[in-house]
């Protein structure tokens, strides 16, 4: 299987059949892009991509290296500004967001602030950026990760950008839009949902080869598992070939 | 104002919009030729310890040649607004600029990376950060760019990213509802580079405007670098464009190629072989140091940096894949 | 939220923002074509008892045509959002449309007088007002656009314009300082005029934009009148330009000369005449009754209402008047 | 005297001398734009004009008939919007409005909404527009009206616009910026200022040919009077002309 695809193409391809046609998904650079750019090419052309610093809807020429520069507003329908788009979020108008980051726990709440004493971490990783503004305010939060106990734990030390908090009800309690929240969390071993009455993480699909027993391994956690867990449809011809000529053919991406 | 929860950390600036508007209304309104070099520029509106934001977008749309200036002059102990952050930040931190930051994005560079020397500065415990988010602190902008001293977004709730802000949640008059009240930022002095300018510092941004909207409004003092000065009459022919007008602005400094290695929309792209060496050098300190006094101390002009980048025949290129020919 | 003192007047309007989100998230992103008569518009997006509001500035860039159709309609029982509003305003009084408005500026046309018929409706005690300001109206809309149940302004405080509105006086949760704050205020539906959009509803507007950007945000439905159709590439060239992107908008109708007898920028002027005629012919109902047939009752397009002010020569003249040649 | 200027030409050109060079003024239609075009065109050729609509320093053609027509902003230095001027004006950008309206008392305290109850008024006006939030955020009020009984009351029935509202620090317990509050008044009978402490109106100057009893006779309340009355200046013959000649040619506003 490893010859036909490499782990990235294949957490991009499955990821970008979740976001549906017609509906609007804030995207950041990197593998969101990716997916939602072979969304575009593949089964949802109507995808409309939003990019924090402005840009709305770009006829994208290649991948952008930044949510900012010019390659997420060329042929746009709209340049606009951050202050635009995250108030379009706050309205309700975008779908979809697509997050990455450091760690993530069993309700979906990631970590991209620090690791260690916020006063003298251990390590410093960016900050929220506009990904806790995304995974407030859009509908949907998907995530794409690669699988490990170190980045799958049971609670994160530090909530940079809100999941399900301490569980059911939590969002709400804390002023959260209802009914947003995490979605689907696609890594190179498995997709993952949320349980929908304790809002805890839960298998869905398992990658072609991929046991559930090695899932586990890979996290830090007791993981939920899904009564119809599937085997993840392999990417397609046509999504690799796409994948590859069209949408990454730098290989800025799945050359990782 | 009831207010339910709140995090732990400063507030760098002061909220108190009357300040603010004491200090606006001894601004000049004059309509007056504003031009100058960075260097007067850095001399007489970025003293050290003043509290400093970037317009544009991390590494597009920057002002380089003043942040270039800031390290020459050796500046200290100064406050940064940590917004939309990438190689600004990235450069500031090699200077060792600031002492405290209010972070929404550092250290990183997007899908580039994160600066190795970025994190060193962060992870000393030597500078001071309270934490908020990109739109948190476009909505603080906002608010001050409103004369107000506070403004309602529905983010950071629930997170530790609250906790470790200077924001405060507040209950809705009318709804009950939760929402978080951010508190408004006077920043004393904000650089932005724009596509063009007259000499009063009325201002062209050609593409997204990112947060450059709010902050030349919400900034006490405003520096324009702009890739082409323009005749006034280009602004009073279509003063739809105009997006920042003169009176909000200090200085203008006309920089051609001024974003560089950035990415300035509509006329060059980034310069990623040389934003990969600053990741690639920073690895080393020794070698970063020979690095910065190459590029940066050991040069005297931003044209003088341009050309070691590789002058003309580079932006000449630059300017291509910007362009998008063949496509 | 402590409340310190507050408006005794009905909000018109439910001020919360997580029922405008469940609305939102149905609203169609579907880039399809928009294109509709007057009459189609009215009937799917205008009915009777809807919150209605208009953009432009009274008799600057304002959707005659659709305006004209609400009345020919026989609309009744609506809100209204008198922000800025005169001719408009006016127009709508004639048909009696509306018995509720949320008051910043009605009744008036500014230099040019008041309207006899729209002081009477008025002052018939038959329409229920709550007071504002075109501030704090355009904070309302504002508030609205940004998704959240308020907003923070400084005016009004103080005044019986606070005593009569349905705002409330809060304290700032971190200067303590009185601020007035402001409902979010969603419209069902609004009507815009602009220069420039295509079949999918993205839209250019020249000059002043008045308060549209955020009325076209915090509106539920949006519909568009506009001088002239463009292709989406002329949208996709320039996109720093849109000022209303497509999926704002339900509804697109071209109309040349749109927002005639009011000003449209660098198209045309306001023609005086015409509205210095509707003053007279206001004093007395019957003649006025007279004047409603001829003009708006009696006409089945807006394209007839032209032809009875005065047809191309008469917008000609408007033309020159807008033009201002010779100087 | 009378054949030498009309009463508004002596309302307007009297009103155009307290703006001073190089400042910023928020104005309306009518008196309060030919002052400034005035002022702009004799002893403040950098006044900085501001309009409610967006319009920001226009090299104006003619008379705007509107504060949105397109004469507010021709050639302007920014066509903006309605929420950025208010804003400017709220940060203390702008240094001086000129008001209108149906009555004042005498703490400055406009009167421009309704005269009887509320909710069937006997006569009703255009309300505040943006009358109370330029009196709430620029620095210095002018207002240009004419004298009589009626207009100038004890209180206002209804309080639109602020003034110094109830007397000294009512303004800024209401929570209303420190510092901003009425300036000047002119009539077509005098100039009226503020006393410092009270925050009263009082007489400064009297136009040339009338009486302080006159312009008690025409005021409704008691009014203070200033040691140092002066005669006003009469508007020159320069005035006058460019009033004429370049600011109002059509009589729009002096021809009333």
């Amino acid at each position: 299987m490893g010859q036909l695809y490499n782990l990235m193409e294949l957490m991009i391809c499955v990821a970008s059949r979740y976001l549906e046609d017609g509906k609007t998904a804030a995207v950041g650079t990197g593998a969101p892009c990716a997916a939602a750019m072979l969304a575009q090419k593949t089964h949802a052309p109507n995808l409309v991509i939003f990019f924090e610093a402005g840009g709305i809807a770009p006829i994208m020429p290649e991948m952008p290296i930044s949510v900012g520069d010019s390659r997420t507003f060329f042929r746009a329908v709209m340049a606009g500004s951050m202050s635009d788009i995250m108030a379009t979020c706050s309205r309700g108008f975008v779908d979809y967001t697509f997050l990455g980051g450091a760690q993530i726990d069993k309700y979906g709440n990631i970590n991209s602030t620090v690791i260690g004493d916020y006063y003298k971490p251990t390590v410093r990783f960016p900050g929220s950026g506009g990904a806790n503004d995304f995974a407030s305010l859009c509908w949907r939060i998907l995530i794409i990760t690669v699988h490990g106990k170190s980045r799958f734990v049971e609670k994160v030390p530090f909530i940079t950008s809100p999941g399900y908090l301490s569980g059911p009800g939590a969002r709400e309690a804390a002023g959260l839009p209802p009914g947003s929240g995490p979605y689907k969390i696609v890594t190179d071993l498995a997709v993952m949902g949320f349980e929908e009455k304790t809002k805890e993480m839960m298998v869905e699909s398992l990658h072609p080869g991929v046991t559930l027993d090695k899932v586990r391994q890979e996290t830090g956690f007791e993981l939920a598992v899904s009564k119809f867990v599937q085997t993840t449809p392999p990417p397609t011809e046509q999504e690799l070939r796409i994948l590859r000529g069209e949408v990454d053919p730098l290989r800025m991406i799945i050359g990782r | 104002m009831k207010v339910l929860e709140q995090g732990v950390n400063p507030l760098f600036m002061d909220p108190d919009p009357d300040n603010a508007r004491e200090f606006f209304q001894k601004k000049s309104r004059a309509m007056t030729d504003k031009r100058m070099t960075e260097k007067e520029a850095v001399e007489r509106f970025i003293p050290d310890g003043c509290y400093l934001a970037i317009g544009g977008f991390g590494a597009n749309r920057i002002p380089t040649a003043v942040i270039h200036e800031i390290l020459r002059a050796r500046r200290k102990n100064m406050g940064f607004l940590g917004h939309t952050s990438t190689h600004d930040f990235q450069l500031l931190c090699a200077g060792r600029c600031f002492d405290r930051v209010d972070v929404a994005y550092i250290v990183g560079l997007e899908a580039r990376g994160l600066s190795p020397n970025a994190r060193r500065v962060m992870q000393s415990g030597e500078v001071q950060a309270t934490e908020w988010t990109n739109y948190a602190l476009t909505a603080r902008l906002r608010a001050a760019a409103e004369g107000v001293s506070f403004g309602i977004i529905r983010t950071m709730l629930g997170t530790d990213t609250l906790k470790m802000s200077g924001g405060k949640v507040v209950e809705c008059p009318f709804t009950g509802k939760k929402f978080m009240a951010v508190p408004a930022i006077w920043p004393d002095v904000s650089v932005i580079h724009v596509h063009e300018a007259d000499i009063y510092g009325n201002c062209h941004i050609r593409g997204i405007s990112v947060a450059d909207l709010e902050l030349a409004r919400a900034s006490k003092r405003v520096i324009i670098t702009t890739e082409r000065l323009v005749g006034s009459h280009a602004i009073r022919l279509n003063p739809t464009r105009t997006l920042i007008p003169y009176f909000l602005v200090d200085a203008v400094i006309e920089v051609p190629f001024g974003s560089y290695p950035g990415n300035m929309p509509y006329e060059y792209f980034s310069d990623e072989e040389h934003l990969a060496l600053w990741l690639q050098k920073e690895k080393d300190p020794d070698v970063f140091e020979k690095f910065l006094d190459e590029y940066i101390y050991g040069v005297s002009s931003f044209e003088q940096y341009i050309e070691r980048c590789g002058g003309i025949a580079k932006m000449k290129e630059l300017r291509r894949r910007e362009a998008l020919v063949d496509r």
